[in-house]
């Protein structure tokens, strides 16, 4: 088990996860450092996503454990995974039908780590809606927003926590190339204040562009570890990521 | 029409309703509200017990005119209502037939608590209370906080102390042993014979052998006549429900089970049940003294409401409503308190005998009766001196 | 309580806005007048008012806990009846005050224990459960007489004349509906909006979306069980086959349907109709109640199926020349 | 041949799909690329009368309108579609998912002959077919469900997405099935997001943009266009 | 009266001291009758609500109407109520056709979510055994109704047991294996299933779904009211006594697992033995206490029921 650096803000030890007898995670090991971008690749069903859930408290490990800033989040539950400082984005974009936009913002901020409340919370989510780029949207009604757009309230919510980590899970997924330059810039910003996050992807010009380091999957194990530019060219990882004929 | 207006119309009918009928007052007839369940738990008892008596006696006394009042002789209408099983549904149908339909008369409801419910409303309303349907032994505090209740019935306590006498009398005249097994069913009227009959039963000499509940509702009796049968006892006594009597009967008729006296509570008295194989000389609650008059009762009972009379409930429910009759009559008004005034501390002729109600209470019931050869005959009473009981056969087959 | 409104505020929050004060102050000259009621009826009218009085506080905290989780609880009928045995066990023993106040512990209790066990399954199971509760709580009830030797009915003997009785559930129809407000205007409100809107997201927000719901379910079923203490004198005996009367749970739920459960007013204006409804039914038709009420089940389901309240906003929204019908819901 | 005259769906008063037409016949393929939200998986639910029903225009199949008729009589005229989810029975096993796609009257004859056409193109099927489907990874599932749907002997394939969620390597070997599926007779209509791998094995291509149809031609010129090449390869 | 009858507790625990082999052989014996009368109340709706998905609370009257019919077959003719499921068995069929064509098929149509449609379908169904009530209450009159036919001892293993309880286990287990056998044999069967396990794509192999939900609905009907033909031999009943039905093979149901009929089965059993268990060995009072206790632990432990799915 590696020994826990002072600067870490997340680390995981050990982690596994087991279906039935199929193990989706099976003794991974990381460390994600303050103000880093991690990037977690690999073929589908190697465990990213699950890796994401056990994270994000959505899942129990079997065994391992995580901690935040030295803190055991190991399977304390999703809720209080978020309180304590770690917010999440979805695979498939979960708006809040419901509620108006800037409502969805705010729904972030009042039970997470961050917790405000009246107008001081009306004004913190506004100031996060000018963030990603929807100032004038916070009245509309979530449904009349274009994809990019829910996109964009959906980071807005996760940040309204004021996160320690933040968790994307294939954010950028379903975007066409021209709304994938705008998502790509958004995180881009996101790393140039200084937050710290770990992003699930399958576009690969976006982990060279955005991650500092990455890490690749294969079957529930990691089988690459390094910057974006050496784990791409490895030959393994090109293999089970790519398929022979790329290799 | 518009819908809008449609809808106004009909909210408008809707609230207004319940006042229009209270203008049309009929002043050419008797009203009698009878309050009581159609639906709910409760319905089955009623459908044989309750509702039928009132219809009887409308019937007999418009036949023969209608009731006699100085100002001429009135047709006895009976208002029905359903409660559903439910005391606020009770209170408001009795307060809907004192204020809305301005009953002359309202029957007392059906089931103890039912009348309990609806005591405060028929005082309020200054209705005297005559009820059958109400046993319990709180009968003289009842009576003491509204002094309009009557009583037509007699204590949970009178009950199980003539079925214990009974079983006494067996077991002196060395008949049975004096080991007795009794069951009950988890509810109201079961729980309360229960407390009453235990002290009863060892002051009478017995060893309870057996003791147990068991929920309204029960699908399978058998484990319960089985454990009762692996205790040995001489008697089987079972304060049931009528979904249970039947129930218990049918499993103890498989289960053979082999007790000299087999006793169970409400409905035993039913028709149904003495139709079931197996029911010869099983005792229960109730029971009447076979005359002619009586079964000239079950005839025309059962040609007038479709239902055949039970053996414990109707004939008395039949008799209150004579004393009512004769009251009204000597009376010859409508005024109530005068005709409670009447049958206060009379002696009447009725169905049943000579009756009165001392202190608001029935004076007399038969307390248990015995199937044989397809007649509920009493063989234990209260209050009916000199009586001859039928006498008591122990229980020998099952088939 | 959960139809969006196009406004850019965050809905709660201290400050009270000027069209909360006017929603109060009409909400109140209401209770006023309402008040009156038992100063001008009497006898069968005011008996017909009790009973809109007290299924209005029925409706009114079911849909405390229903209306923002969707769970449809079919329990009413157990915390109502628990309300009463501790009223009818304790009236001899305690001044009555203290037993509603005691009422309302024990439905409370009762309420967590069995939120927190069965609140983290979904829908249709919590559906059964709930049903099945008041069955299971008679069933230990009844036990529990037989064993310790009492009378399986209890007489509860407290004076309280008629007006006493509108009054008493009038008041706490009031304090629901305070607490609705006031649950609606706070976190835990906003919380359950969310939760209603998307449970996942919701739990990711980092609210404790079990605590919330078993918190919820507390509050409406203490009021369901004070109602039970406040009725227990009216009917004056207590026994377990009327006081877990699973109709209740039943009848509670649909007049809270046939208002709809967007709003907070919306069971009032199911339960003022189908009381009288069921009043006209009962009075005209004493013989047949049992399959007209069927039959005014199936009408309401399938004529109105959200509600009056659903009914008017479709109206409304009509008339302000917007959105095609149904589109609402897409 | 399938064909859409001047489809229109709407959604309350959101148009999804505006006088969409478009056509295969049996032995091709038909691509159709468009961004998210485009309206590319309305079109393929109103051609197989999935909920949303057409809301004006006309579907032909072989001539014979089907615009109204219910999903369960689409598939008798020889129309199988593989929506997005990919409508399995995840909890039955691989062989009575299959049985169930011989369901169809026309393909009840034919049953034992499908099924040893549909365990040649996916030979894993055969290893296990008293496996729940539910059971099974990503790419299996897409096996039973496309197995499922050429258990109805169709004439046209409609496929929703059938790369979504797959890693590259299967991706590869998913486009060379389809390739065989096509030379065995079938038509199929695509939709992808992987225009790259689906323009390659395309004959022809549509372009769907909010609600309409943007451009239409061969597919090896459509891999050529410029506005493609921006859109949807990302060069 | 509020003092407890001294002595009792010692009394009753003699009983249990002379348990044996045969005594346990008894319990399970009853278990399993009382398991195949509670499989009877169960299988229609689990049809009804597994695969048509229809959680329907007229089901009990459905049985009573059952058992009402067999009583007036029985009453009229004096043979066997068993030839009365001739009868009684096509009228449940097309009486719940009916009902799913006219009253159900609409709920389904204007629904937007499978939860929307259950909140519907309870509203409505209840309101639709309220109306069932009405009508057998003015057919049959309120009355309790027994008329114990076969209530003659058969003895198994030296013990007696009623022969009409040994018959309805027969045709219970008959009932089941041939229900078992037609959904997993058949190509009908297979096509109800697949509608309960997904309807959407059951579209997509051409079985019409409404059809297919319309006959499994019909032909738990069916099942049901043969159950209510069987278990009227032995049970009293009453027009309104159906909802004591309806809550028990609701819980049998959801303690099985919605949608797998095996489920449904080994549920009637287990509670069958339990409540058999509960009455022999610890108190009568607690058989339908242990019921809902058994229903609350399979809850917590595996919330999906004995062989239900997980809902993703």
């Amino acid at each position: 088990m590696p020994e826990l650096v002072a600067s870490e803000a997340l680390s995981a030890a050990g982690l596994t996860k087991r279906f039935g007898g199929l193990a989706a995670v099976e003794n991974m090991s990381f460390g994600l450092a303050e103000k880093e971008v991690l990037g977690l690749i690999g073929p589908n069903g190697s465990g990213k996503t699950t890796v994401m859930n056990l994270i994000s408290g959505a899942l129990k490990p079997s065994s391992g454990e995580i901690k935040l800033y030295g803190d055991n989040i190991t399977g304390i539950g999703p809720s209080q995974v978020a309180t304590k400082g770690v917010a999440r984005t979805f695979q498939l974009v979960r708006m809040l039908p419901a509620m108006t936009v800037l409502e969805n913002v705010a729904a972030g901020g009042v039970f997470g780590h961050a917790r405000r409340w009246g107008k001081e919370l009306e004004d913190y989510a506004q100031g996060l809606l000018a963030r990603v780029g929807l100032a004038n949207a916070g009245g509309a009604v979530v449904s009349a927003l274009t994809y990019i757009d829910q996109k964009r309230v959906e980071l807005a919510r996760a940040l309204a926590s004021d996160p320690k980590v933040l968790l994307l899970d294939e954010w950028l997924a379903g975007l066409n190339p021209t709304e994938l330059n705008v998502g790509i810039a958004l995180i881009e910003q996101l790393r140039s204040e200084g937050c710290t996050i770990i992003i699930v992807e399958h576009v690969m010009h976006a982990i060279r562009s955005l991650c500092d380091r990455c890490i690749v999957m294969s079957s529930g194990v990691k089988i690459a570890e390094g910057t974006p530019a050496e784990v791409l060219a490895d030959h393994g990882v090109i293999r089970a990521y790519l398929g022979d004929e790329n290799a | 029409m518009k819908r809008r207006e449609f809808l106004k119309y009909t909210a408008a009918t809707a609230i207004a309703a319940p006042f229009v009928r209270a203008a049309q007052a009929d002043t050419g007839v008797y009203k009698v509200g009878v309050v009581g369940a159609k639906t709910g738990p409760l319905a089955p008892g009623a459908a044989i017990t309750h509702f039928p008596p009132y219809q009887l006696w409308a019937h007999e006394v418009n036949a023969r005119g209608g009731l006699k009042l100085k100002d001429g002789q009135r047709k006895v209408q009976i208002i029905e209502y359903d409660d559903h099983t439910a005391p606020p549904e009770a209170i408001k149908a009795v307060e809907r037939a004192a204020t809305v339909d301005k009953c002359d008369w309202i029957g007392g409801v059906y089931a103890t608590g039912f009348n309990l419910a609806t005591a405060p409303t028929f005082a309020k309303h200054g209705y005297p209370q005559l009820t059958q349907a109400c046993v319990t032994d709180q009968g003289p505090s009842i009576v003491k906080r509204y002094p309009g209740f009557f009583m037509f019935q007699s204590s949970t306590t009178a009950y199980a102390k003539g079925a214990i006498d009974v079983l006494k009398k067996l077991k002196d005249s060395g008949q049975i042993g004096n080991k007795v097994a009794a069951v009950n069913v988890g509810d109201d009227f079961g729980i309360e014979l229960a407390n009453a009959g235990r002290p009863l039963f060892k002051k009478a000499g017995f060893e309870i052998v057996y003791d147990k509940s068991y929920p309204l509702g029960t699908q399978d009796y058998t484990p319960v006549i089985k454990a009762a049968s692996a205790a040995n006892p001489d008697a089987f006594v079972a304060w049931s429900y009528p979904p249970d009597t039947f129930g218990l009967q049918a499993a103890a008729k498989v289960e053979a089970l082999k007790v000299k006296a087999y006793y169970c509570a409400v409905g035993c008295g039913f028709q149904a049940f003495g139709g079931v194989p197996g029911s010869e000389n099983i005792l229960g609650a109730g029971g009447v003294v076979d005359t002619p008059e009586i079964r000239d009762f079950y005839k025309r009972h059962k040609e007038v409401t479709k239902v055949d009379a039970d053996y414990w409930g109707s004939p008395f429910y039949y008799s209150m409503l004579q004393v009512l009759a004769q009251s009204i009559e000597a009376v010859g008004t409508t005024d109530r308190q005068a005709i409670a005034a009447y049958f206060r501390n009379r002696k009447f002729k009725t169905l049943v005998g000579e009756v009165e109600m001392p202190g608001q209470i029935l004076d007399k019931v038969y307390t248990v009766g015995q199937w044989q050869g397809g007649f509920f005959n009493a063989v234990n009473g209260e209050g009916f001196a000199g009586s001859n009981y039928t006498q008591v056969k122990l229980k020998t087959s099952w088939s | 309580m959960s139809i969006a409104e196009a406004a850019p505020v965050v809905r709660g929050g201290p400050a009270i806005s000027a069209r909360e004060w006017r929603m109060l102050l009409v909400s109140v000259l209401i209770l006023l007048a309402a008040a009156c009621v038992p100063l001008v009826v009497g006898g069968y009218a005011l008996q017909v008012s009790i009973s809109i009085v007290m299924y209005a506080a029925f409706a009114t905290s079911w849909l405390l806990f229903s209306g923002p989780t969707n769970y449809i609880a079919l329990c009413t009928a157990a915390f109502f009846g628990i309300g009463m045995y501790v009223t009818a066990a304790g009236v001899d023993l305690v001044p009555y005050p203290v037993l509603i106040l005691a009422s309302g512990v024990a439905g409370a209790i009762l309420a967590a224990i069995v939120g927190l066990a069965t609140l983290r399954v979904s829908g249709i199971y919590f559906v059964i459960f709930s049903l099945g509760l008041a069955e299971l709580v008679r069933q230990c009830m009844t036990w529990g007489q037989h064993v310790f030797g009492t009378m399986s009915g209890l007489y509860v003997t407290v004076d309280r004349s008629e007006p006493m009785y509108y009054w008493q559930l009038l008041a706490l129809t009031a304090v629901i509906f305070l607490v609705g407000w006031w649950i609606g205007r706070s976190r835990l409100g906003f919380a359950l909006r969310i939760i209603g809107n998307d449970e996942v997201v919701a739990v990711h927000c980092g609210i404790n979306t079990a605590r919330a719901k078993v918190v919820l379910f507390i509050i409406s079923s203490t009021f369901a069980s004070i109602i039970g203490a406040l009725v227990a004198p009216r009917w004056g005996y207590v026994e377990p086959v009327v006081a877990f009367n699973p109709f209740l749970s039943f009848q509670v739920v649909i007049m809270a349907l046939l208002g709809g459960t967007h709003r907070l007013w919306g069971p009032l204006l199911g339960v003022i109709p189908f009381t009288l409804l069921w009043e006209l039914i009962s009075i005209e038709f004493p013989d047949q109640t049992t399959l007209l009420l069927g039959l005014c089940f199936l009408l309401i389901v399938y004529a109105i199926p959200n509600g009056f309240t659903g009914l008017i906003e479709d109206v409304w929204q009509r008339r302000k020349g917007g959105v095609a019908p149904g589109a609402r819901n897409a | 041949m399938l064909e859409s005259r001047n489809v229109s769906v709407f959604y309350g008063r959101h148009r999804a799909l505006e006088n969409v037409s478009a056509s295969i016949s049996k032995g091709e393929i038909v691509v159709m690329l468009g961004a998210n939200g485009a309206g590319k998986s309305t079109f393929l639910r109103a051609i197989a009368g999935q909920t949303q029903k057409a809301d004006g225009g006309t579907v032909l199949m072989d001539g014979n309108d089907i615009t109204r008729r219910p999903p369960h009589e689409i598939v008798e005229t020889g129309v199988a579609l593989v929506p997005e989810d990919r409508g399995i029975f995840a909890d039955l096993t691989v062989q009575e998912n299959l049985f169930l796609g011989a369901h169809p009257a026309r393909a009840r004859a034919l049953e034992a002959q499908n099924m040893q056409r549909v365990l040649e193109l996916f030979p894993r099927l055969k290893e296990r077919p008293k496996q729940l489907v539910r059971t099974m990874s990503g790419g299996e599932r897409q096996m039973v469900a496309i197995g499922r749907a050429m258990m109805s002997a169709p004439s046209i394939l409609l496929l929703d997405e059938p790369s979504l969620g797959l890693a590259p390597v299967l991706c590869t070997e998913l486009f060379r099935t389809l390739r065989r599926i096509k030379e065995s007779g079938v038509g199929i209509f695509l939709v992808e997001q992987n225009a790259k791998q689906s323009l390659a094995i395309a004959d022809r291509g549509y372009l769907l943009d909010n609600g309409h149809i943007v451009g239409a031609d061969s597919a090896a010129a459509l891999a050529k266009d410029e506005k493609v090449k921006a859109a949807y390869l990302g060069e | 009266m509020i003092t407890k009858a001294a002595g009792t507790p010692a009394i009753c625990s003699s009983g249990n001291r002379n348990r044996s082999i045969k005594s346990d052989m008894d319990i399970v014996i009853i278990g399993l009758l009382l398991g195949g009368t509670y499989a009877l109340m169960a299988m229609g709706l689990q049809l009804q609500y597994g695969v048509a998905r229809i959680m329907n609370l007229a089901n009990g009257e459905v049985l009573i109407a059952g058992a009402f019919g067999a009583f007036w077959f029985f009453l009229g003719t004096k043979a066997s109520p068993l030839w009365s499921l001739l009868f009684v068995v096509p009228c449940a069929f097309g009486l719940n056709w009916a009902i799913y064509r006219v009253l159900i098929v609409p709920l389904v149509r204007r629904s937007k979510s499978q939860g929307k449609l259950e909140v519907d379908s309870i509203l409505a169904t209840f309101g639709l055994s309220f109306f069932f009530i009405g009508i057998m209450v003015a057919a049959f009159g309120a009355q309790y109704t027994d008329y114990s036919y076969l209530s003659e001892p058969v003895f198994i293993f030296g013990q007696r047991y009623g022969l009409n309880r040994v018959v309805s286990f027969g045709a219970s287990v008959i009932l089941c294996a041939a229900l078992y056998l037609w959904l997993h044999k058949t190509r009908a069967g297979l096509a109800l299933r697949a509608v309960s396990v997904n309807p959407s794509a059951a579209g997509l192999v051409s079985i019409n779904v409404i059809n297919a939900s319309a006959l499994a609905f019909a032909l738990g009907g069916a099942v049901t009211a043969a159950g209510g033909v069987l278990l009227s031999m032995y049970l009293t009943f009453d027009a309104s006594y159906g909802v004591v039905f309806t809550l028990k093979a609701l819980i049998i149901v959801i303690l099985g697992g919605v949608g797998d009929i095996r489920g449904t089965i080994v549920a009637a059993f287990v509670l069958g033995l339990a409540e058999t268990a509960v009455a022999t060995l610890i108190d009568p009072g607690l058989t339908l206490a242990a019921a809902y206790v058994l229903f609350m632990l399979v809850l917590l432990v595996r919330p999906q029921g004995l062989f239900g799915r997980r809902v993703a």
